[in-house]
């Protein structure tokens, strides 16, 4: 495959150069998703999220994933990266885009990728409240 | 046989792994560690979910655990 | 509406900060789209592209736009911003974006916000090619 | 009466704008301006379609034009 795809676990994700690296000739647009730390769920005060992640197996699936989306649509670049540690409401924890001939694939696929990475990148999330602290999605 | 454990699987046990010895109580297969794991600890029965990784990759039930592989639990996942 | 609306007629798009931007408290994540130059129209290279518009109403369509994004659904920021004269290849001619509790929400605004910009703002793309140049959607 | 053009409507015209003198030839009603447009400058008759703004807001075939009224004609749209 000859689609670029870039992939990461990172401390910070830093969103401000996406679009430059997405950037390319043959590519009309480009679809960028970032996720960030929300003050609240459930209307209980959120202090800070923790992320943990199997990081061998998280970039494995991170890039198949990305590869998936490239036989998919007809893509120029993926990427899809994560941060891990500790996290404040409003910082980045994730990002995923791709850019495209047509913006119907980038958007398309930028969906795809955050979807898939949610359900199946080995990435644990710990919601810490001021009183108690939880594992999103642990259980039922 | 040693089993890497993360999240709410590691708060489960109290550790970073868990380590099966080898012979009888080894599980031969990703359902009998699954089964092995929720009979030590109960608590991985109130899991919504429960899968197993082998060399880094999703495996099925049915796959035998073999020498050398690297075998991590992985708990219902919450990336994004 | 309490909404936070952005809009924009531009010499030339700056998209590092759009996530800074868009970045609220009380979203969970933002999805921005660039539109960027694309080498090949049909085939033919294209030189560049040219951007007039009607300044005082392209602002008043985008607020319009921006604003019906708001009420049909739950965003907590919106942006869109256009760029006008000349641009080369790759580089980025209009940014439209969205941030809100859920990602469902961003993502459809944003597609929204690009749809309905081509499809009302008065601006005029002029494809340079090396023998001729042509008015985009001009004619049948 | 004075009418705003832009793109290709420019170019059709060869100037940013076009005058139609007071009295009898000025155009009443938006589609009045359009049809009177088309028989100067019948290369408007080819375009995908044709527009016309009202003080920077789209306007109906049926608006009365008035003096004092900011007027432009938009010809396809083509941004993004």
């Amino acid at each position: 495959m000859k689609k670029e795809t870039n992939v990461g676990i990172l401390d910070a994700i830093d969103a401000s150069q996406v679009f430059a690296e997405l950037s390319h000739p043959l590519s009309g647009g480009s679809c960028v998703f970032v996720g960030t730390v929300r003050e609240f769920t459930d209307s209980e005060e959120v202090v800070s999220l923790e992320f943990e992640t199997y990081k061998a197996m998280a970039l494995k699936e991170m890039k198949k994933i990305a590869n998936e989306a490239a036989e998919k649509w007809k893509l120029n670049k993926v990427i899809i990266r994560h941060a891990v540690g500790i996290k404040q409401v409003e910082e980045p924890v994730v990002i995923v885009g791709a850019s495209s001939a047509h913006r119907d694939a980038c958007f398309t696929a930028c969906r795809y990728l955050i979807d898939t990475l949610k359900e199946r990148v080995p990435i644990w999330k710990k919601e810490v409240f001021k009183n108690k602290s939880v594992w999103v999605s642990a259980h039922p | 046989m040693e089993v890497l454990l993360f999240g709410i699987a590691r708060d489960i046990v109290g550790e970073g792994s868990f380590r099966f010895d080898a012979g009888e109580s080894a599980p031969g297969s990703v359902s009998d560690l699954k089964e092995k794991l929720k009979n030590i600890f109960p608590e991985f029965r109130k899991l919504s979910s429960l899968a197993v990784a082998v060399n880094s990759t999703y495996a099925e039930d049915g796959y035998r655990l073999k020498d050398g592989d690297e075998i991590a639990i992985i708990p219902p996942v919450s990336g994004g």
